[in-house]
């Protein structure tokens, strides 16, 4: 998968999503709440880069800062050669058919005003000038690509179940054929025996299509089973980057570790090693802690960590950390 | 009409004979009810009628007119002729002999001084004098002795009556007001709302355009008066309601001007607890005819100016129709009842300056038909509209915004669509249409419109001033920023010169026939104005409420003195 | 695991309908268990499957109309609480049975203080004083763990994190010493390491204070790390109901099964591509007359889609002690359970 | 709370000096004159002359320009001079009205009793009619009483004030002679026969206004406890063993009323222009009365100032409603 | 997806089935409706039936004479009024009239309060000088401004219209222009919370433009809202204009609306007591109707009550 002659089709780098704070008497700008506070990674083609953290972390920010539907403060996103913050709103306009975004509530992503063809007709409409035959055809060809019944073409989203939702805002996505598309916890909101199909469905149109992913998630025994390498954040940084199964067998990060080591698995019989339980709770991304970001609940934390802030270093193939402990200063 | 006043006054007068020994402040509270409520009781700051009469409760003028417009002396020891000696033979002065031992309230003595300084207050450039007409032509006020006055004209005046009497001319005490000259006259609040006054009453508690409460006046000349110790003043409201307080609900002795409709007054009539009084003056409900082009077709500054005489109207036969349609008895029916009474003339009293025209008050739909046929309006496409010309007989008919005015629009449009007029109404708010604003297209002065209607009287008995609106030189215009007195833009030498004669005769006699000829001049003979109901003053009075004579010259509250409970 | 001893609380038979305009939807149907002393019941299920309503039917939590507790019996300690007054059924909320949400955030009153709502069911319940209140209060606080107690009593819930506010109702739920207390998904809303946390929290909790817990969750995994017993409900019923392990090791419901391998696992050889179970849940607008997982299910026969199982004991043990399932199918006895 | 109360003042400031200037240029531009009701015997020039004395003839610009220095500078001078006894205006030029050449303040000085007496007895009472109506109404969703409440509060503000005020006027105090039908403003409480008078004077309007009021409140009452009843931590009072009285009276009532309190606040306001109609029918010389009197004679400084003064009570009890949510409602914090 | 859903092909069915099935239990909703639907038929279809002018006045002045205040009769069942016109036709085309400006006036605001609520909750830039302007309305004393507005521009109005339409066009905008401010502050809020919504965000990533993710995407979904303002700004309309005429500001008198005819009806209340109730009744029937309609649809519309 990690063919080195390939360039990666999203290279993204220093990304910063400050979303500012105003008070006082005469609203000045006082402070940020630092989302995405520069964040640099990158996914080949045809790959999938997970992206995990806890509610809050930055991650779906990182998405959407990514397509550009928030516009960064910050940094350099490459897509497919393009420059995408720096783009002009009709260059921006031309480029969005390669980069599309499939949501986390399929209820609401959907316009409850439209029919289905409607919704998976709308990229069609804006970006081509295909007949009203013609878009059918294709509408007809997208609704069976994700498996869903031509017959329901007409119907409001309303009609249908969280999976199926879904699936039409999949349609969508892949009206247009990209190349990349941002999963925003695509599978948060449907039932257990619903997430499978779900997936089940992006891994095969992945391999039809040749889609490249950014898989958005807490779920980590999901982005273990769909993910080719994974990016764990922490209050609006990354913590570790790593191939899928380097990461899962030997965590470096001291969150990392915690987090898997928190995931309750589905095995009744103790087998599972000792948990880390970690205390207090995340700190707020408006004032974050001096030094690493972790340093308040680290199980590890020296007096290092607590003055200065790590940096993202490439320990082994393919591994990057930024931790103290990994690559001391 | 007349001779149920006559015998109100004659009660009164019968009445006043036990109150003659009765006691000052005997009778308790009285309650009298102005709905439109009291802003000032200085009657030199405003010439609301409201205002005036209020202030005639403290403030007295040297005369007052009684309720057939006699002169009768007040702080005067009596009316000066010039068989008495008082107007000088070459009508250039009149000298006014006052009341002795008259005092103010507050003890001090009345003077020359007081009648002086009136004069001085109302006549300074930047005071804002409301009555600055009633001064007009006065040359000098000087004190002959503390108790005479000599008031010189600048030219002959016939009626010299004018400054000093009524209740819109009362005499201020120079000591209060002293330091109210000119710009200062509106911020003497304290001095306009309680002035010290001759008068039967004096103000304790003033509060704006709300409530006046009064006490009888200690130093009142006549020990035996007033018979109440307490007034209230109380405002707000309106007619139907203040009438209702009298008449239904008996809650006041007193309404003022409880103009409502017919049916509603006999109605309240029935309530039994008191009855509606009234006395015909000079005011005249009236169409006026526009002598000039309004069109909007002309330039603005050409509309409704002498430049372009009327289209239609120019043609007198065509406004004679336009009067003859006119059934003036269902005017007064449907709007005033006992308040009205039809009228052909534009002078209906007093009598010795009232013409006796009543040929307009029968309605003569054919004949009103028969005149526009002969002045060549006739319907030549059948829609019911006459033409002439080419151009179709369609007029614009405004008047102010008010109940009865809409009625009467409805009515006579209902009256010219039958001879084959087409009218359109319109109503404006009374305060744009009567604001003189030279800004606004809709004041009764810029005339845009074809026929207008309103009401309008003159102060006094004397009615030279208001013949004098219909000089030529008095036409409203662009010149004069639309401040004109001659509505009609009516135009005639004749009349100018007839005029001329009023300003040197003398004697009701005399000036009573160039007045009805001047009358005549502009309804009977020419139709320029169509005069249609003359509207009385009309009040509600309790029936325990005695001594009350109705008035129409002065203020209703002229002889408020000798009122008293019925015992 | 004091498997013999008498139940605290046992449901027999328990029907729930939604009488709506739009149809009468039948959430909770037949429905019973029986839950030991000190024990830790996990109740599994998609949402739909009827496992909130059931256990908030059983202390007349649901608003009514248009919900309706037509039928069975709910046993606490030998009175029928579907038979007692609005009174006494008062009384047995918050002091014999305490109860914990999903959403911390909503579930606590906003204008409030902490202490304020903490205190009410003592003040309520045990006739303390203020005083007294305030000073168990603080107990309770210090019992779940959040620090400086005392000063935090006088504190609003939206002063708390989220996981300090589960922590919060779980205080006000053990106020009054309950027998049992029916947490319905109290993590669901809470992040891993804060659910770690909490979990880690009611274990501590159960060795100390030793009450009755019902858990309701989705999350196999949880149950898994907890419970001592599992009731997998589907379509309002109840699918399969035993120890944790028993059911973990042999699952004999054909859901159950589906559910154990449509969830990817964390460690151990990753699967190439997960078993779905396709289909959507079933919308109850009728008494099954079938079972309710047919549609979906890979084993389903005729007498599938024309009788609903009954729960049968797949061993020697009763009904509801031991392992049980509602199914026609017999899971064949060999061992093949995915991935173990 | 404090830098918030401070920036909302501040903010208000160019807030209220805009509308300031739309009412005064507004006002100014409406039709009719301060000689419209002068009647037409008073000659041209003699009313030229009393427009120039009322400095009526000036360009607007400079009235206004005037007049908010006579507002905030010279009216708060008198205002200290009148509580301390001081003399720091030392006979500066106060707001007049031109009609009755009287200072507007003084004016509004003698109307705000009686407005304040009506409009606040009404407002009080229409509150505690309103309350129990639509928590009542909530609590019982769909039965007779919710009902009857909700035909009560659709009606109440559906029926025009001008037509109810008229039809009690008629019955019950010219048919059936039971109340005055006109107020008498100088009536003071001094023993319990006043007392009885006040009341009576008082019963007709007051009962116009408070339905009025109550339709209204009792209106977002109901939706407001609706709203809260379906709150989950109205589920966990009712877990904990809570009796409906303290479910209802205490959790659901304290969070319902948050917002019902800013709507009675923010009502306020508009109950003083809403009493113009109702002032005008039972003849109370309240400051609605004095506005519309002061419309139909075209006074324009009395006009302005009251319509100001309404302006400036609507600024001011947005930021008492706001602030009031903030001391009622622990979440919200202005910073 | 289970064949048998699949056998069928289902018509699309529209959400506004679902409202109707909702609003239909609002039992005091659809008593209203039809009462409404009474009431507009009165008004719109009575005067073809009951072809009496309202303006008509006997010219023969003795006939008129006895034609005035007659009680009800036959030939006129609700009487006549002090000029002897026919009470029940002046009703019918007062009616017509307030109806008329209510709802051409309702439209004027809510046009006005859905555009400036959806700029300012959309364009960040502009929202807060339009929530100034909102709040600076809501500030203003409107009975003089109206009044000003009827004064300023009733001639020209009536130039280029003609007196009638002219004045009708003026009361409709003015009351329009006087009362969009809670549209705009309630479609604003609505707009806030829909741009957040994922959809309007997935239009963004599809690259639909402002004003066809305005159209496409937030206006059909704060329809909700603006219906239940519109129905309940036509009550207040209603009101508001016969406030206008009841202070003489409205309508020429031939030209009578509900308002105007109660406004004349207070003068002869004393003897004519029925003048007064049936405008009055009317007025306060419709706005009682239009208030009820509102809370029916607010709750048709609401999604968390479709739920239950």
């Amino acid at each position: 998968m990690l063919d080195a002659t390939t360039a990666p089709l999203v290279e993204v780098k220093n990304l910063k999503m400050y979303f500012p704070i105003h008070s006082g008497l005469l609203r000045r700008h006082t402070g940020d709440v630092k989302a995405v506070d520069d964040v640099s990674f990158h996914i080949m083609p045809g790959e999938t880069l997970g992206l995990v953290g806890e509610s809050g972390c930055g991650k779906s920010t990182v998405g959407r800062a990514i397509l550009r539907l928030y516009e960064p403060t910050s940094g350099s996103v490459r897509i497919d050669g393009d420059e995408i913050p720096a783009l002009a709103p009709e260059a921006l306009r031309k480029k969005r058919p390669t980069m599309q975004m499939v949501f986390q509530d399929p209820q609401a992503s959907l316009n409850p005003r439209m029919t289905v063809a409607d919704i998976i007709g709308e990229p069609l409409e804006e970006h081509t000038t295909l007949s009203r035959d013609q878009k059918l055809a294709r509408i007809y060809e997208l609704m069976d690509q994700v498996g869903l019944n031509r017959a329901f073409a007409n119907r409001y989203p309303y009609a249908f179940s969280g999976g199926q939702r879904q699936r039409i805002g999949i349609a969508r996505a892949l009206a247009l054929n990209p190349k990349f598309i941002v999963c925003d916890e695509p599978i948060a909101a449907l039932d257990v025996s619903i997430q499978a199909q779900v997936v089940n469905l992006l891994e095969d149109l992945q391999d039809r299509l040749g889609l490249t992913y950014l898989f958005i998630s807490h779920d980590l025994s999901m982005v273990r089973h769909i993910a080719d390498r994974v990016a764990v954040m922490y209050l609006g940084q990354i913590a570790e980057i790593s191939p899928r199964d380097a990461l899962y067998t030997n965590p470096l990060h001291p969150y990392a570790e915690a987090l898997l080591s928190a995931v309750p698995e589905a095995d009744p019989s103790g087998a599972q090693k000792q948990r880390i339980i970690l205390k207090g709770d995340v700190p707020s991304p408006a004032n974050p802690p001096k030094g690493c970001n972790f340093c308040t609940r680290c199980p590890k934390v020296m007096p290092v960590c607590r003055e200065v802030e790590p940096k993202l270093t490439e320990v082994a193939q393919g591994r990057q950390v930024a931790c103290h402990l990994i690559s001391p200063l | 009409m007349k001779m149920k006043t006559l015998l109100l006054g004659a009660a009164a007068a019968f009445a006043l004979a036990p109150a003659a020994h009765a006691e000052r402040g005997a009778d308790g509270e009285l309650k009298i009810l102005y709905y439109q409520a009291v802003s000032t009781l200085n009657a030199y700051l405003s010439s609301g009628t409201k205002d005036v009469e209020a202030g005639s409760l403290v403030l007295e003028p040297l005369a007052a007119f009684d309720q057939d417009g006699k002169l009768v002396p007040r702080l005067a020891s009596e009316i000066p002729t010039v068989e008495n000696g008082g107007v000088a033979a070459d009508l250039t002065s009149i000298t006014w002999k006052l009341n002795p031992g008259v005092k103010w309230s507050d003890g001090s003595d009345f003077t020359a001084e007081d009648v002086i300084f009136t004069w001085q207050y109302c006549t300074d450039p930047n005071g804002g004098c409301a009555q600055g007409a009633k001064y007009e032509g006065v040359k000098s006020v000087e004190a002959v002795d503390p108790l005479t006055v000599k008031v010189t004209f600048d030219a002959p005046k016939p009626y010299p009556y004018q400054p000093f009497t009524g209740a819109t001319a009362p005499i201020l005490q120079k000591a209060q007001f002293a330091n109210c000259l000119g710009t200062a006259a509106a911020t003497c609040t304290e001095q306009n709302s309680k002035p010290i006054g001759t008068g039967p009453y004096m103000v304790t508690d003033f509060k704006v355009n709300d409530v006046i409460t009064l006490d009888a006046n200690p130093n009142y000349r006549d020990p035996a008066k007033p018979a109440f110790a307490k007034v209230t003043v109380k405002g707000g409201g309106d007619a139907l309601a203040a009438a209702s307080a009298v008449m239904e609900t008996g809650e006041f002795d007193y309404a003022w001007n409880t103009q409502i409709n017919p049916e509603q007054q006999a109605q309240m009539e029935a309530g039994g607890k008191g009855t509606f009084v009234n006395a015909f003056g000079t005011l005249v409900e009236r169409i006026e005819i526009n002598m000039t082009d309004p069109s909007p077709a002309l330039p603005e500054g050409e509309r409704s100016t002498i430049k372009h005489p009327h289209p239609i109207f120019s043609d007198a036969k065509v406004r004679q129709a336009l009067s003859m349609a006119i059934d003036r008895n269902v005017l007064v029916e449907v709007g005033y009842g006992k308040a009205g009474r039809p009228t052909c003339n534009l002078v209906p009293a007093p009598a010795y300056q009232a013409s006796d025209n009543t040929a307009c008050l029968t309605q003569d739909i054919e004949g009103a038909k028969k005149l526009l046929e002969e002045a060549g309006w006739v319907d030549t496409d059948g829609d019911g509209i006459r033409e002439k010309d080419g151009k179709k007989f369609s007029i614009l008919y405004q008047t102010s915004v008010n109940a009865v005015r809409q009625d009467f629009q409805a009515l006579v449009k209902g009256w010219w669509n039958e001879i084959g007029i087409e009218v359109e109404l319109k109503s404006i708010d009374p305060g744009v249409y009567f604001g003189g604003d030279a800004a606004s297209p809709d004041t009764f002065q810029k005339f845009y419109a074809d026929v207008e209607m309103y009401a309008n009287n003159f102060d006094g008995t004397d009615a030279e001033p208001y013949m004098a609106q219909y000089l030529c030189d008095k036409i409203p215009g662009p010149e004069n920023q639309w401040q004109g007195e001659n509505i009609n833009r009516f135009c005639d030498p004749a009349y100018d010169a007839l005029f001329k004669t009023l300003a040197t005769a003398t004697g009701d006699e005399a000036r009573g026939t160039i007045v009805k000829q001047l009358n005549d001049m502009l309804t009977k003979d020419t139709n320029t104005i169509l005069p249609l109901v003359d509207r009385g003053r009309f009040s509600a009075k309790a029936n325990t409420l005695d001594g009350f004579i109705m008035n129409s010259w002065d203020s209703e509250l002229w002889n408020v003195a000798d009122w008293h409970r019925v015992k | 695991m004091p498997d013999r001893a008498k139940p605290v609380l046992e449901v027999r038979g328990l029907k729930t309908v939604f009488r709506t305009r739009g149809g009468h939807v039948h959430a909770v149907n037949d429905v019973s268990f029986a839950l030991r002393p000190g024990e830790l019941l996990g109740v599994v299920g998609e949402s739909g499957s009827g496992k909130s309503v059931t256990m908030m039917s059983l202390i007349g939590l649901l608003p009514s109309p248009p919900a309706d507790v037509c039928g069975g019996e709910v046993l606490l300690g030998g009175t029928d609480l579907l038979k007692a007054s609005p009174d006494e059924l008062r009384r047995v909320r918050g002091a014999r049975i305490g109860f914990v949400f999903q959403d911390p955030m909503t579930s606590l009153n906003p204008v409030f203080t902490v202490g304020n709502q903490i205190m009410e069911p003592l003040i309520r319940h045990m006739g303390l004083t203020k005083a007294q209140a305030t000073e168990r209060a603080v107990e309770l606080l210090e019992l779940v763990g959040i620090p400086d107690a005392r000063k935090r009593l006088k504190a609003y819930p939206h002063q708390f994190s989220g996981g300090m506010r589960q922590r919060v109702m779980i205080a006000i739920a053990l106020a009054c010493d309950p027998e049992v207390l029916i947490a319905d998904e109290p993590t669901t809303a809470l992040d891993v390491t804060i659910q770690a946390q909490i979990l880690e929290l009611v274990k501590e909790l159960r060795q100390k204070l030793g009450m009755a817990i019902i858990w309701i969750t989705h999350d196999l995994g949880v149950i898994a790390g907890i419970a001592d017993r599992i009731m997998v409900m589907y379509g309002g019923q109840v699918a399969e109901q035993g120890p944790v392990r028993e059911v973990f090791a042999q699952p004999q419901h054909p859901y159950t099964r589906a559910l154990l391998r449509t969830i990817p696992k964390l460690h151990g050889p990753r699967e190439a591509k997960l078993e779905a179970i396709e289909g959507q849940p079933p919308i109850l607008t009728a008494a099954p007359m079938a079972c309710p997982f047919a549609p979906r299910c890979a084993h389903a026969f005729d007498r599938c889609r024309a009788e609903n199982p009954a729960r049968r004991s797949i061993d020697t043990r009763p009904i509801g002690d031991g392992h049980d399932v509602a199914c026609h199918w017999h899971a064949p006895a060999t061992q093949e359970v995915a991935h173990a | 709370m404090l830098t918030f109360t401070l920036r909302r003042l501040l903010l208000a400031i160019p807030t209220l000096l805009l509308i300031s200037a739309v009412i005064f240029f507004m006002v100014d531009f409406a039709p009719g004159s301060p000689m419209a009701d002068i009647p037409l015997t008073v000659p041209p020039e003699v009313r030229a002359k009393m427009m120039a004395a009322m400095g009526a003839d000036q360009p607007v610009h400079i009235r206004y320009v005037l007049w908010l220095k006579q507002f905030f500078w010279n009216e708060p001078l008198y205002g200290i001079d009148a509580l301390f006894g001081t003399d720091f205006a030392q006979g500066a030029q106060r707001i007049i009205s031109w009609q009755s050449k009287v200072p507007v303040f003084q004016l509004i000085g003698e109307r705000l009793p009686q407005t304040l007496t009506v409009v606040g007895t009404a407002y009080a009472l229409g509150i505690l009619i309103a309350l129990p109506i639509g928590i009542w109404s909530a609590y019982r969703q769909y039965s007779w009483f919710d009902l009857a409440g909700t035909f009560f509060s659709t009606m109440g503000f559906s029926v025009p004030t001008f037509f109810t005020g008229n039809l009690l006027i008629l019955i019950f105090a010219v048919k059936l002679g039971w109340f005055p039908t006109i107020y008498d403003t100088n009536l003071s409480i001094t023993d319990w026969d006043s007392f009885y008078k006040m009341v009576m004077q008082m019963a007709l309007p007051v009962t116009v206004l408070a339905l009025f009021n109550a339709a209204e409140i009792s209106r977002y009452t109901r939706a407001s406890v609706l709203e809260n009843l379906g709150q989950d931590y109205v589920r966990t009072a009712r877990a904990k063993g809570m009796p409906e009285r303290t479910v209802l009276l205490k959790h659901v009532l304290r969070n319902s009323l948050i917002p019902v309190v800013t709507i009675i606040a923010l009502g306020l306001p508009t109950v003083f222009g809403g009493a113009i109609v109702t002032e005008q029918i039972f003849k109370i010389n309240g400051i609605g009365a004095a506005l519309i009197g002061a419309i139909h004679v075209s006074d324009l400084p009395v006009i302005q100032t009251i319509t100001f003064i309404f302006a400036v009570l609507i600024v001011l009890f947005n930021l008492i409603a706001d602030i009031l949510y903030g001391i009622l409602d622990p979440r919200i914090r202005y910073d | 997806m289970t064949d048998t859903t699949t056998a069928k092909i289902e018509r699309p069915r529209s959400q506004w089935r679902d409202v109707w099935d909702q609003f239909r239990h609002h039992k005091g909703a659809m008593v209203a409706l039809m009462l409404l639907g009474l009431i507009a038929c009165f008004v719109f279809i009575g005067p073809l039936i009951w072809q009496i002018d309202p303006n008509f006045i006997e010219s023969d002045a003795v006939k008129m004479i006895r034609m005035r205040n007659q009680g009800p009769s036959w030939a006129h069942p609700l009487g006549t009024d002090q000029l002897g016109r026919d009470i029940l036709s002046r009703i019918m085309f007062g009616g017509k009239i307030s109806l008329a400006v209510a709802t051409v006036a309702m439209l004027v605001a809510i046009f006005i309060g859905t555009t400036v609520g959806v700029l300012a909750g959309y364009f960040r830039r502009v929202d807060g000088l339009l929530m100034r302007l909102t709040d600076m309305f809501l500030a203003l004393p409107l009975l003089p401004l109206l009044l000003v507005m009827m004064f300023l521009f009733r001639d020209a109005a009536a130039s280029v219209l003609g007196p009638s339409l002219g004045t009708f066009l003026l009361i409709v905008l003015a009351i329009g222009v006087t009362s969009w401010m809670h549209a705009a502050r309630i479609v604003r809020g609505e707009v806030l919370a829909l741009k957040e919504r994922e959809f309007v965000l997935a239009a963004r990533s599809i690259g639909t433009p402002s004003l066809r993710i305005i159209l496409r995407h937030i206006l059909p979904n704060v329809l909700s809202p603006v219906l239940v303002a519109a129905t309940l700004g036509i009550a207040s309309a209603i009101i508001t204009e016969s406030v206008l005429s009841f202070l003489g500001l409205g309508f020429p008198p031939d030209f009578p609306t509900w308002g105007r005819l109660l406004f004349d009806g207070v003068d002869a209340m004393r003897t004519y007591p029925d003048r007064v109730v049936w405008p009055g009744v009317a007025i306060s029937l419709t706005v009682l109707c239009v208030n009820y309609i509102g809370d029916g649809l607010r709750d048709a519309l609401d999604p968390r009550v479709r739920g239950r």
